[in-house]
């Protein structure tokens, strides 16, 4: 029955999404781009400075965005980059 | 099953093939694969009924090239392993023995050489596989190969090259004849105790320091094989001790290359053997191997008759050459006389040992082996 | 700081060996990561497994893995591993190879390994020419692609893989992109725990080389075209599904139950022992 | 009997005339006497007589009587329409041992005494026209057999509510095969929204959660959730129907234990909650659910193109159930019944800008509230308003939003929103009582069984009830408070009121997607746009389409009980139909001349059902019979005039024109109207008293479709002033596309006029559904002026154009 959904959910902040904690091992990076281009938050962007090998590495925009889906991890060719959950005391706020 | 009745200790009537099939098994090797080739197929036939019986593996493979590939990985497995074939297969064996050489594969090679070049004549001998047996891979190389000139030798070398190729870390090449391969004889094989079998080194080191192509004082290394706990990586590609691939680097392949050929060299001595008949005084030598060596010595032993100093070295060992055994009776002879079924290959190897000594060769292609009275013609040409 | 941090799959890769020598933008790194990822999944005993490979870019992943692993000589992985696996069937053999390594120059030992139903497993690493030479034309590139080789394009007809695994016997047929990194490491668990001849294709970017002569200079337009081009069609015909600039049909193909041959053999070795025993008491 | 047989004429024609007084309602103005009188002298006409009520047994055993003593073999009754009690008189006849078909209706009541109250002496002349025509057409009728459709005994239920669980599960309790089409993940509908239910209080979800796990285990039951109905063909008793199954992306291994949902990092409003809760991209749409598999919404879920970026659920779930390759399928069914209960949508409130909804967060739909109210709710049942999350002291109720209004959405009252307010007022008052409630509301319908109480008792708790909906809401900017302007109109005072939150008691409207089923199944609906019943009193389930039947709000808004009671009663007559096992179709088809037929086609081109094809060996057409639908344009479109329509024939309708143009032609309007639009909407404009000129002539047929242009030449021909042409509105048609053939048809006639001629206006064309009587009527009125405006000459060159149409056919 379709209606409208106009208001942000009453128990939006009752979810409580796990925060990540994006590692990204420069010198190891290639700079092929895959998770820059297919993380699915765009949580990454290529950044300005040029690592051991001569290319961009990616940078973290905003690590609050991340959803641990880690396809970033494994879509990347050189194992430059992997997420881990932020283990942290009450629940990570940001 | 008891070690005892894998293997049919007594005396008995068998081709040479069969002897072969049966030696490979007295050594404890585990593993056939094979092509169907005249005049080897026999030794196929003979091991895909016996394997079975004994817990071997015979696999019968879609050419030559995997078979030899196979026995490589079965080695690697660590599995005592073995192919047999003639000429056109051992030519497109050639480039794993390269592997097998590289990778310090034990395994055992049969060519049971016909006439060649090409497709040749499948049911008549040749030696013509000799110069291929030590040169037909690519790259600088040491092998082993020896010539059984019997139907018992044809076991009794079967279990020789695989005991050398164990301690070397090398393949071993039974370099044997179509007469040696189909002719029946009597042979008697030992009780399984009174027969000497080597196996490999096995690595004595734990995992963490285990480096697979490390060598000992005697410049082979100790073989760790797959699943036995050691983690390890073997390629084709020049690699250092660790077998990690050193694809530019001058210093690795020197070593290795080096090592591979001096791990023969160094062990020539314990490794070569050759039979020495009537030499003390003998004048003219005749040097013959495989079957040929049959019909010099019954020269050999005519010429005596009749009054002429002759003997016979056999190399029983072709490669590594023993050139010193032929640089020794140079010394004293007048003349060698070199009968091969080719048209000169082993003689090239015995004109450079006997320096200024005379060398005849008597060539003999596509029929039966060189008679004794021809051989016996040679010696008095020679003497 | 970072650096000092380990990646959960490191300890699967030889550290000397690294960094891997394939190119920014190929896919081979990617294979590498979803098959240590599903033996990571999978728990596997390092010990019993062994990775072979062939000659080509993708042939140095076998020295990648922290395993027993053998380079062996081009296209021959396949009779290599097929002595090791029946000298030691507790052993479980992967072979990780190109599509030149073993369709090409390989090309007799793949169909005889699948038609034997040998216990061996096969992922291949195809990108459609030969990288590690330059980029020559091989047994699986697109007719019309320009390579070093076919200048004018190809006029020759690329083998459709997974039709050709699956009639020579395979009991495991998938086909996947690096772009599908979920589905491949599932799909390569269950090829690992499959009996017989097992065999994934994988398309596989090569930008630096294919990608350059065919107007997809990078790892990403290569994987976008994956991405426009691929559909998931599981158990559909493999013999429509011809790789073509439209359409590049993925899914598992083929997973049939079928008794391997070193099962068999040993059966047999057995059954023989048996009557002899029986004939001596 | 594609051939028509020539049947055994019993000599001489004998007709018997009845006219009905109806009480009054039509001898009030019509003089039944003297039109009986009249009947007695038309030809073949053997008695007529007139009666208070020929329908009563009395009249029906008269009829019979006479039959037999007057050997009858032709009857006439003059009185209602033949939609009301044709079956009625046709049985009469049957008991008498007369061939139902050998019956004629006049109808002087919704088509003359009622809409022409006023004018006594027009209204009879029409009535004893009227009778002239049926006598006219009735000698010349023929016995007909009717022939037998086997029923296929499953049903398809469409609407997976209350209605829908109702009437599926009596259908399975008879031991029918019922397909369940519901387009949500789940069935439940609006029931399963609701907290509570009025008068009695119960929890809803409690006492309709049984039903639903009845529904998903039941043995007799498919249940097809998530999927829509794409196509319907067939004819009653043997519907074919496509369903579109759409992937749920989990297979049914799933336990429903809600791991992938907890993992997954998507997080979207669920509609369910009317998005004042969150789900996530793979969820389940609330506890209760059937079936509990869960189901991804891949709109929203990251995984894009077959390429399945985040694997979270995949690997939660430990039955392996997901599966992100899973395709919509089309299942194909074979129904003997169907049953409509697709129920409605709420009226959108942000339709209206004066209060506020959409941009003011304290102000709420009834539906949110329910959300709000229930413990399974966002906020466990804890009444909060959006803006702080605080209970509200003061709460306002607005009734008829978006009902009983033609400004602000609809002209009719929804029926249902009175008491459900009530409802939640007391609701509230029983959690919080000190909470100030204030009910503004035009009327407070409380009219139900209990409904009154329920009020009493909601005044007794002291909620406030205000006449006079407010004019504006106005928000406070920093409270979010509400202010309410308007005007009390039972005290006649300008009120101002500060409340905490409000609650817009919204109105149901149809079903933004009814025209879809409206189209699949030929339905029509009415100007509200329910769907409409056969007969409002006396069909009120039935479809007008054979076989098909309404249950819920699919047909009018109502609450639960009366949706429940119409599925049960819409599960018995589907029952009664597939418990026969097979039906008679009228023989009111066509009926084909071999010797005239050129085999050019044309009659199969136009056959919306196929049921014919043409024999090229042969040369000669092959009628289906059961597949036939009767709309007879097969006979209108044959240029040979080698096809006829059973009961409908050429030489039965020219006669029946012959009879109206007898005398004084020149003033009269020949309509010819279908019998399911058209027709009754004629009738309803009687049943509504809708006065309109007395000098229309309304000739039926089954659809417009069966006009043939001949038919109108004949009117001109015989100098008639005017001719309407009526039919369903194009889409609506009861024959799947007919009329379009009647509009391809008008309009050439159009066309040859202006050729020849003659003033088109004189031929018109209307669509009309049964509901605009309304729109008949000012139809009517509007061709009155036409008919003045004719030239005596006009009708004289029309007649000259047209004069071979004389030459009977």
């Amino acid at each position: 029955m379709p209606v409208r959904l106009w208001r942000a959910p009453l128990d939006t902040q009752k979810v409580k999404p796990p925060k990540a904690e994006i590692h990204i091992l420069k010198d190891q990076c290639k700079g092929c781009g895959f998770c820059i281009h297919f993380c699915p938050k765009k949580v990454l962007e290529e950044s300005e400075e040029i690592n051991a090998r001569g290319v961009h590495p990616p940078k973290i925009v905003d690590e609050s965005k991340c959803i641990l889906c880690s396809f970033c991890t494994s879509v990347c060719p050189d194992f430059a980059i992997f997420v881990v959950e932020k283990q942290c005391k009450e629940g990570c706020q940001t | 099953m008891s070690k005892k009745g894998l293997i049919l200790e007594g005396s008995h009537f068998m081709n040479g093939d069969i002897a072969c099939a049966e030696g490979a098994i007295a050594a404890g090797c585990r593993f056939f694969a094979g092509y169907p080739i005249t005049p080897a197929t026999e030794i196929a036939e003979h091991l895909a009924q016996r394997m079975p019986e004994i817990g071997g593996i015979y696999v019968q493979m879609e050419d030559e090239i995997a078979s030899i590939a196979a026995v490589i990985g079965a080695s690697y497995a660590g599995v005592k392993a073995m192919t047999a074939t003639s000429g056109p297969g051992f030519s497109l064996m050639q480039e794993n023995i390269g592997l097998a050489v590289m990778t310090e594969a034990p395994c055992v090679i049969v060519d049971v050489m016909r006439g060649g070049p090409s497709t040749g004549q499948p049911t008549l001998p040749g030696q013509q596989d000799v110069m291929q047996a030590k040169w037909g891979s690519h790259g600088d190389y040491e092998i082993i190969a020896l010539a059984p000139s019997s139907v018992q030798e044809m076991f009794d070398l079967t279990i020789e090259a695989f005991n050398l190729s164990e301690t070397y870390r090398v393949p071993a090449i039974l370099l044997a004849d179509e007469v040696v391969g189909h002719m029946w004889e009597k042979v008697v094989i030992p009780s399984i105790e009174k027969i000497k079998i080597m196996n490999r080194k096995k690595a004595n080191v734990p995992p963490k320091a285990y480096a697979p192509f490390m060598p000992d004082d005697d410049l082979v290394p100790p073989m760790a094989c797959f699943g036995e706990g050691y983690s390890f990586h073997a390629t084709g590609l020049t690699h250092d001790e660790h077998g990690y691939p050193q694809t530019s680097s001058s210093e690795a392949q020197q070593k290795l290359v080096k090592r591979l050929c001096d791990k023969i060299r160094k062990n020539a001595d314990k490794i070569i053997r050759v039979e020495e008949v009537m030499l003390d005084d003998a004048d003219v030598v005749v040097v013959a191997y495989g079957i040929v060596a049959r019909a010099a010595l019954s020269a050999v032993r005519k010429a005596r008759e009749n009054g002429i100093k002759a003997g016979l070295l056999r190399p029983i060992t072709l490669w590594p050459f023993p050139e010193s055994y032929v640089a020794k009776i140079a010394k004293q002879a007048k003349a060698i006389v070199v009968p091969e079924m080719n048209c000169g290959q082993l003689v090239r190897e015995v004109e450079r040992a006997a320096k200024e000594t005379p060398v005849a060769f008597l060539s003999k292609l596509g029929e039966e082996p060189h008679t004794p009275m021809e051989i016996l013609e040679a010696i008095r040409r020679n003497c | 700081m970072e650096t000092e941090i380990v990646h959960p799959l490191a300890k699967y890769l030889r550290e000397a060996m690294m960094p891997h020598i394939w190119c920014s933008g190929c896919g081979n790194g990617i294979i590498l990561n979803c098959f240590v990822q599903a033996i990571d999944e999978l728990k596997m005993d390092l010990n019993k497994l062994v990775v072979v490979s062939g000659i080509g870019c993708i042939g140095r992943a076998a020295g990648y893995v922290n395993t027993n692993s053998f380079h062996t000589t081009h296209g021959r992985p396949i009779a290599f591993a097929t002595g090791v696996k029946l000298a030691n069937p507790e052993l479980e053999v992967v072979i990780i190879s190109g599509d030149g390594d073993l369709f090409a120059i390989g090309g007799n030992h793949f169909i005889h390994a699948a038609r034997r139903n040998i216990g061996i497993k096969v992922i291949c690493a195809n990108n459609f020419n030969y990288g590690m030479t330059g980029g020559q034309q091989g047994p699986t590139t697109p007719i019309e692609a320009l390579t070093t080789t076919t200048p004018y394009g190809n006029i020759e007809h690329p083998f459709n893989l997974v039709h050709l695994a699956a009639a020579s016997g395979a009991t495991y047929v998938a086909r996947w992109t690096t772009l599908h990194v979920r589905k491949l490491t599932q799909s390569i668990k269950k090829l690992l725990q499959k009996e017989g001849f097992g065999f994934i294709e994988v398309v596989s970017p090569c930008p630096e080389i294919f990608g350059r002569y065919n107007k997809m200079r990078t790892g990403l337009e290569m994987m976008e075209w994956f991405r426009k081009a691929s559909m998931v069609e599981n158990f559909s015909d493999p013999a429509k599904a011809e790789i073509t600039p439209e359409r590049i049909v993925v899914g598992e193909f083929v997973d049939i139950a079928k008794v391997s041959y070193e099962k068999l053999l040993h059966e047999k070795i057995a059954e023989i022992n048996e009557k002899k025993m029986a004939m001596v008491s | 009997m594609a051939e028509r047989k020539e049947l055994k004429n019993p000599g001489e024609i004998r007709i018997g005339v009845y006219v009905c007084h109806c009480g009054l309602n039509i001898a009030g103005s019509v003089d039944c006497e003297e039109v009986a009188k009249y009947a007695a002298t038309l030809p073949h006409v053997v008695l007529a007589k007139d009666n208070r009520y020929t329908c009563s047994d009395q009249g029906q055993e008269m009829i019979k009587k006479d039959i037999k003593e007057h050997k009858l073999n032709r009857v006439v009754v003059a009185s209602c329409s033949p939609r009301l009690h044709e079956p009625t008189f046709r049985k009469t006849c049957e008991d008498a041992g007369l061939n139902k078909y050998l019956f004629e209706m006049a109808n002087i009541r919704e088509q003359c005494s009622w809409v022409h109250l006023h004018d006594r002496r027009a209204a009879t002349e029409k009535a004893k026209d009227l009778v002239k025509m049926a006598v006219a057409k009735a000698a010349l009728l023929q016995p007909a057999e009717e022939i037998e459709v086997p029923i296929i005994q499953e049903a398809l239920v469409i609407g997976g509510g209350v209605a829908g669980i109702q009437a599926a599960l009596d259908l399975a309790d008879t031991g029918y095969n019922v397909y369940l089409v519901e387009k949500e993940p789940s069935i439940g509908g609006m029931m399963a929204r609701i907290d509570k239910t009025f008068p009695t209080m119960d929890c809803s979800i409690c006492i309709l959660a049984p039903k639903m796990s009845d529904v998903g285990h039941h043995p007799n039951i498919e249940l097809l959730s998530n999927s829509e109905v794409v196509d319907v063909k067939g004819y009653i008793g043997n519907f074919n129907v496509k369903v579109l199954k759409k992937p749920r992306y989990v297979k049914s291994e799933c336990t429903a234990c809600g791991e992938c949902s907890k993992v997954c990092p998507v997080i979207a409003p669920n509609e369910f909650d009317a998005g004042l809760a969150i789900r996530h991209a793979i969820y389940t749409p609330f506890a209760q659910a059937v079936p509990s598999t869960y189901i991804i919404d891949m709109s929203r879920c990251l995984n894009k193109d077959g390429v399945i970026v985040c694997d979270k659920c995949i690997k939660a779930c430990e039955r392996q159930a997901i599966d992100f390759e899973m395709k919509p399928e089309t299942i194909e069914l074979k129904v003997g019944t169907i049953i409509v209960a697709i129920g409605a949508d709420v009226f959108d409130p942000s339709a209206l800008p004066n209060y506020g909804y959409g941009k003011y967060s304290n102000v709420i739909t009834s539906l949110e509230f329910e959300r709000l109210i229930n413990a399974g709710g966002p906020s466990g049942g804890h009444l909060i308003r959006p803006s702080d999350m605080q209970i509200p002291q003061r709460v306002a109720f607005i009734q008829c939003v978006g009902s009983r209004s033609d400004r602000n959405g609809r002209l009719y009252c929804s029926n249902v929103c009175c008491m459900n307010t009530i409802k939640d007022s007391l609701l509230i008052k029983e959690h919080w009582p000190e909470t100030e409630i204030y009910v503004f509301y035009v009327d407070i319908r409380a009219y139900g069984k209990g409904f009154e109480d329920l009020y009493k008792r909601a005044k007794k708790e002291g909620v406030i009830f205000i006449r006079g909906l407010p004019a504006e809401i106005i928000e406070d900017r920093k409270t979010h408070n509400l202010w309410l302007i308007g005007e009390n109109t039972l005290q006649k005072e300008l009120y101002k009121i500060n409340v905490d939150m409000v609650i817009l008691s919204v109105g149901l409207e149809p079903r933004k997607d009814s025209e879809i089923i409206q189209r699949l199944l030929t339905l029509s609906r009415t100007q509200d746009g329910f769907f409409m019943e056969a007969h409002p009193k006396l069909r009120p389930v039935d479809a007008a389409t054979g076989g098909i039947f309404f249950a819920g709000c699919a047909e009018a808004p109502k609450d639960i009980k009366d949706s429940v009671t119409q599925a049960s009663a819409a599960a018995a007559r589907a029952g009664i139909l597939m418990a026969k096992g097979k039906v008679t179709v009228e023989a009111i088809t066509p009926i084909s001349y071999a010797e005239r037929c050129k085999a050019c086609g044309l009659c199969t081109k136009v056959c919306p059902y196929n049921a014919i094809t043409l024999n090229k060996e042969l040369k000669r057409i092959e009628i289906i019979e059961a597949a036939c639908g009767g709309c007879g344009t097969c006979a209108a479109e044959c240029p040979f005039d080698a096809l006829t329509q059973n009961h409908f024939t050429d030489e039965q309708i020219l006669a029946q024109i012959d009879a109206v143009t007898e005398f004084d032609a020149e003033k009269k309007i020949v309509a010819f109207c279908c019998n399911w639009c058209a027709y009754a909407g004629a009738d309803f404009a009687g049943v509504s008293r809708m006065q309109y000129p007395p000098n229309v002539r309304i000739i039926r047929t089954m659809c417009s479709g069966r006009v043939a242009p001949k038919f109108i030449e004949r009117a001109f021909a015989r100098g008639a002033a005017a001719v309407l042409v009526a039919g369903c509105h194009p889409g609506d048609c009861h024959y799947i596309n007919a009329n379009y053939q009647t509009k391809r048809r008008v309009e050439r006639f159009w066309e040859k006029m202006e050729k020849n001629g003659l003033n088109k206006e004189r031929l018109q064309l209307l669509w009309v559904t049964a509901a605009e009587g309304e729109r008949f009527a000012s139809k009517i009125q509007e061709m009155q002026a036409i008919v003045e405006k004719v030239s005596r000459e006009e009708i004289e060159n029309a007649k000259k154009v047209f004069e071979k149409a004389l030459g009977g056919s």
